[in-house]
């Protein structure tokens, strides 16, 4: 079978096929090339112009994020952002979204997920200390969910398990609309010393382009472009995007990438991961930031099948590889280096001065185009947003009508998206390593940094009812939940990663929520003063032109700055005194206890006082560093019933409570609070500090019941049976 | 003492075990590739956790035919302190060091949690700081630690006293709630728990530091 | 009571690492004259009383259950029955 | 070349975790009369020519790598010369 011709691919609109417009194909062919691409050049300019490379739809609302922190070394455009962190130490943290290929192939798109992103945390020279995972799937009602979330989770766990990473968090929801779409985003956190950053350069004439590890074979062409395409029935074919991970290869390729910047960084200038776009992507971003030419040489490059095209090898995105320019005066010791590893290194090309991009394949010159063209001249797309219809605009709230308290408190526990996960993340190994303090099952994880007093809390936050029914406060919230895991865990937050994941921008309506919620997320986070250090978008999360709801995903990294601060959400022991602080309203549009009563979600968010909200994570941290606090757990869906019952499951505790609420209230999700208990010697001084801004609820009990008088109501449940709905649901629901 | 932690291809909780060593009882530990054919001069040989050639195979397959698994045969036969933990576990039963098999978990899945277990027998050289049924946290995290032997070997191990921890609840199926055995001599340990994760506090639990502690106590009796 | 014997391969353009790895360990094992291994997964399956269409029932079990369309190829034998 | 056809399954007194899961799972799936299912390995291997004792090699290769012989058997086929 012979590659089209270039007449063929512009008459035939080939291009089309791969996602480039008419519009970009005639400026590629008019006024950057002069002359029609070929079948190569045309797949090149395809993938590195799609918007999951180009970011081209999305550019311009990730400008409203702030980057800059006096702490930020490095912000986006690396593989992963830097934040200070001390002692001459950095953190480096990225998070990246694998929905469409986890729709496919639910086993090996999680997992090369997972792998996609630890390679872009090593490739900076940063040792992996974290992960963590978001997770969102439709209802669990059928069996397709089910199997989605036991392959999805079991690719997760069997990546990082392998590679010995912890897992140290992340969440999972359920809702309708990612039936056909589910979206799984993970994150990785890695360890450096300033001074050995690396960035992903090629740059120097003549300097070498080597490649390490696994070998290139067809799978995964087209990824990139894949990844910003609807989903549909239609397309049975795209099965051929499939990638496999190999865990074990990468944690070869980690250990010796990781050693080799640290201890030889003279013999190289620049190291980047192969993902989306494979080769084609990792060699033009790295020759293009310093303005110098490429020449690489195909044959050169491991080949897994027999007779692969030019096109195939630049745009196959096999999994574990990555490309090192390095001087070529070290090139023995470098290829030495890998081989001790048992890993395949081989020099593919070199640098050069006239700022192409040129391919060789079987002795033919088959690509040559301006390296700036593929990186630089990539158009940008200025949507236009309309406000969607279902956006009311009055704030009134629902009235939740409760026919029993006691069912309603035991629904909340034991629906999905409130359940304990336990379940699924205790497949996870949390603990490799042994520096994990906090494992999942609080509010942040929490990893010690050996050697130092010092910690690092991070959690995965997303809650996508509230961006659905009022997109700019919906972000807001975002945010602010995942600051309060932080601050609850006695860190301050210091960085933001996020997988911001939408329909499809070029209808109206879904670029407003796009670009809204962009903007909720951007005002709190200038407030807070934390900044985007790093990101990732994915658009197109369609199935058949139903979208998901808008879900951007908040992966937030807080440092303890002593270990003796760190703070869990588990009532500690009997008689301790239970506090509210922050004050309760009636909050209940977007809400769990509406979704249970309506079976959705609607009406507008009340507006946040964000003044109110930083003054709360002030107070927190300074009783958390005086070590007043015995335990600390925020309040985020389900309210008070949620929060109170989670606190007292881990050590098998009750409660005694009396509360000036309604029963309705202890359903309502107002922002900015905390759920905080304190050993009664310290009344007062935690009262002092709380500035009449709390509510004393009342005790810890060891009785096993939670007793609870309301304003309207008393009310007693067995520990027993609350622990039931909530431990048991999902593995119910599971099998 | 010094103590050599064997390093294959995809072990991973090599550095936990260096460090309960250098830092959990302050003695001199080396990390020693499995392309290595002598351990001279080590006192105690340590095999950690993790994935030895990924898995493949069977955990433990790939790696018992490794340079170095000769040299720790000797050792063992020689009466030198052998410990393997988890997939160290796998690997000795694998080389035939120790009885029985590990196989995947009764629930089909990994886990990773806090476990109970009992200690059955503290008269060996890696349990005599614990009491005789005393019972210790220990955190587990595998897929394939399901212990599986015959019933006659079950028989022998039972007569030999060669439990050492058994879990308090079934968590993976294991044949009589195995958790750790030694060989007939007793200077060989298996456990699919991770006593290196439980040596301080901080990290949920120090019950693991006592096993690190008899290993040291032990040689230091027969040196007088 | 009918017994299919399914076995389930990679396709060829996927690495098989654990054939490789087996491989290797047979060389240290001094058997250089092995040449290539490939491994795969097996299953014996049987089947209380026969289906209408128990071809059928066997390539959806395979399709949607043992076999991962995406990366692996599979080949089945209905041995019959088996008292 | 001689190609080598290798079975590894676990011995009955085994419990076989993944066979039971997956039994469960054709049940899900309405294959009600899927009574049994066992996992096994299989692999293919390849001899570059034949040694003086193919069976004794492969008896040793089996015993000492492929199966674990406290808790799996294995059978073989010799397919003979392929080109
Ligand atoms: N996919 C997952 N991976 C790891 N941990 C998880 C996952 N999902 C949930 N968890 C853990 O379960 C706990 C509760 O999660 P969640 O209800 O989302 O917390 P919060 O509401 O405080 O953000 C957290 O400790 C979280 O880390
Ligand atoms: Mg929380």
């Amino acid at each position: 079978m012979s590659e089209p011709t270039p007449i063929q691919i512009k008459e035939d609109k080939i291009y089309k096929t791969w996602g480039l417009s008419e519009a970009e194909y005639s400026f590629i062919s008019e006024k950057i090339l002069g002359r029609l691409p070929n079948y190569t050049e045309t797949g090149l300019y395809s993938v590195m112009w799609s918007e999951h490379c180009s970011y081209k739809n999305s550019k311009k609302v990730l400008r409203k994020l702030p980057n800059d922190s006096s702490r930020v070394l490095a912000g986006p455009g690396e593989d992963a952002g830097i934040i200070d962190i001390g002692d001459d130490q950095a953190v480096v943290f990225k998070a990246e979204s694998h929905n469409h290929p986890s729709a496919v192939e639910p086993y090996q798109g999680a997992a090369t997920g997972v792998g996609g992103i630890i390679r872009d945390i090593f490739s900076m020279g940063a040792t992996p200390i974290a992960l963590l995972n978001s997770l969102k799937f439709g209802s669990l009602d059928n069996n397709q969910t089910k199997h989605l979330v036991k392959e999805v989770v079991a690719g997760i766990g069997g990546y990082g398990n392998c590679i010995g990473i912890p897992t140290i968090g992340g969440e999972i929801s359920f809702e309708k609309c990612y039936e056909k779409n589910p979206l799984v985003n993970a994150m990785c956190i890695g360890l450096l010393d300033n001074t050995q950053f690396k960035h992903g350069q090629a740059s120097g004439n003549n300097n070498l382009i080597v490649y390490v590890g696994s070998t290139t074979g067809r799978d995964g062409i087209h990824g990139a472009t894949f990844a910003s395409d609807e989903f549909s029935n239609k397309k049975k074919k795209q099965r051929s995007a499939v990638q496999v991970g190999n865990p074990f290869i990468e944690k070869l390729l980690m250990d010796a990438c990781v050693e080799i910047i640290q201890e030889h960084s003279d013999w190289i200038l620049g190291v980047q991961d192969m993902g989306a776009a494979g080769l084609v992507s990792s060699t033009a971003e790295m020759a293009s930031k310093t303005k110098s030419g490429l020449m690489l040489n195909l044959d050169n490059v491991p080949q897994r099948e027999k007779g692969m095209t030019a096109y195939e090898m630049m745009l196959s995105e096999s999994q574990e590889r990555m490309v090192l320019c390095i001087k070529p005066e070290f090139e023995k010791n470098v290829l030495n280096f890998f081989d001790e590893y048992n890993l395949d290194a081989v020099t593919i090309g070199k640098v050069t001065s006239d700022k192409q991009y040129k391919i060789f394949h079987e002795g033919k010159l088959v690509v040559d185009i301006p390296v700036d063209s593929l990186t630089d001249e990539v158009p940008e797309y200025d949507h236009h947003g309309i406000k969607p219809k279902r956006i009311s605009e009055d704030r009134e709230q629902f009235d939740p009508q409760i026919a029993s308290f006691k069912e309603s408190w035991l629904n909340v526990l034991s629906s999905p998206t409130i359940a304990s996960k336990r379940y699924l993340y205790e497949t996870y190994d949390s603990q490799v390593k042994s520096n994990t303090v906090v494992r999942p099952g609080s509010d942040a994880g929490v990893v010690r940094i050996r050697g130092t007093k010092k910690a690092i809390a991070s959690t995965n936050d997303s809650n996508s009812r509230y961006v659905y029914v009022d997109p700019y406060i919906g972000g807001q919230v975002t945010v602010l939940e995942a600051a309060r895991n932080i601050v609850s865990t006695g860190g301050i937050p210091v960085g933001i990663t996020d997988c911001l994941n939408y329909g499809n921008p070029e209808d109206p309506e879904i670029f407003w929520e796009l670009d809204q919620s962009v903007q909720g997320i951007a005002d709190v986070c200038k407030h807070l003063d934390v900044p985007v250090i790093s990101g990732n978008v994915s658009l197109y999360n369609e199935f058949n032109k139903e979208a998901i709801y808008p879900s951007p995903m908040i992966g937030m990294v807080g440092l303890i700055e002593d270990i003796s601060n760190i703070t869990t959400s588990a009532f500690k022991k009997s008689g301790d005194l239970i506090y509210l602080l922050g004050s309760t309203g009636n909050d209940f549009n977007g809400s769990e206890i509406q979704n249970q009563l309506l079976g959705r979600v609607e009406g507008r968010l009340n507006e946040i006082d964000l003044n109110a909200e930083k003054k709360n994570q002030e107070i927190v941290l300074d009783a958390i560093q005086k070590h007043l606090i015995k335990s600390c757990h925020d309040l985020s869906e389900g309210g008070l019933v949620a929060a109170l019952s989670e606190s007292a499951f881990d050590n098998n505790l009750g409660f005694n409570i009396q509360t000036t609420l309604t029963s309705k209230q202890m359903f309502s999700e107002t922002q900015s609070r905390y759920l905080i208990t304190v050993d009664s010697k310290n009344k007062e001084s935690i009262e002092d500090l709380f500035n009449d801004n709390f509510e004393c609820l009342g005790f810890v009990t060891n009785d096993s019941t939670f007793s609870i008088q309301t304003a309207d109501e008393n009310l007693d449940i067995e520990l027993s049976e609350a622990l039931d709905n909530w431990k048991e649901a999902i593995p119910c629901l599971m099998n | 003492m010094n103590f050599a932690v064997i390093t294959f291809p995809g072990s991973n909780c090599d550095m936990d075990l260096y460090h309960a060593i250098k830092e959990g009882i302050n003695q001199e530990v080396n990390l020693v590739s499995y392309k290595e054919k002598s351990l001279e001069g080590y006192d105690g040989i340590l095999i950690p956790g993790g994935f030895s050639y990924g898995d493949y195979l069977r955990s433990g397959a790939i790696a018992s035919h490794a340079p170095i698994i000769d040299e720790v045969i000797r050792l063992a036969n020689q009466g030198k302190p052998v410990l393997g933990i988890c997939n160290g576990f796998q690997i000795l039963t694998e080389i035939g060091l120790l009885p029985g098999t590990l196989t995947n978990n009764r629930q089909n899945r990994f886990i990773c949690e806090q476990v109970g277990l009992t200690v059955e027998n503290n008269k060996t050289l890696f349990t005599s700081k614990y009491d005789f049924k005393e019972k210790i946290t220990i955190p587990i995290a595998h897929g394939e630690g399901r212990y599986y032997c015959d019933s006659e070997t079950l028989h022998g191990l039972n007569e030999n006293n060669q439990i050492v921890f058994r879990y308090d609840s079934d968590v993976n199926g294991s044949v009589d709630r195995i958790a750790g055995i030694t060989n007939k001599q007793k200077n060989v340990l298996g456990m699919m728990p991770h006593p290196e994760r439980a040596i301080e506090n901080i990290l949920g639990s120090a019950d693991g530091l006592n096993l690190f502690k008899s290993m040291l106590e032990t040689q230091k009796s027969e040196v007088q | 009571m009918i017994l299919v014997k399914v076995y389930v391969m990679l396709k060829d353009s996927v690495v098989d690492v654990q054939g490789e790895a087996i491989k290797d360990a047979t060389h240290t094992m001094s058997y250089e004259n092995v040449s290539e291994v490939r491994m795969g997964k097996y299953f014996e399956i049987k089947f209380d009383n026969n289906s209408n269409d128990l071809e059928k029932d066997v390539d959806e079990i395979c399709d949607g259950l043992l076999a991962n369309p995406n990366i692996e190829s599979y080949r089945y034998e209905i041995v019959g029955d088996i008292q």
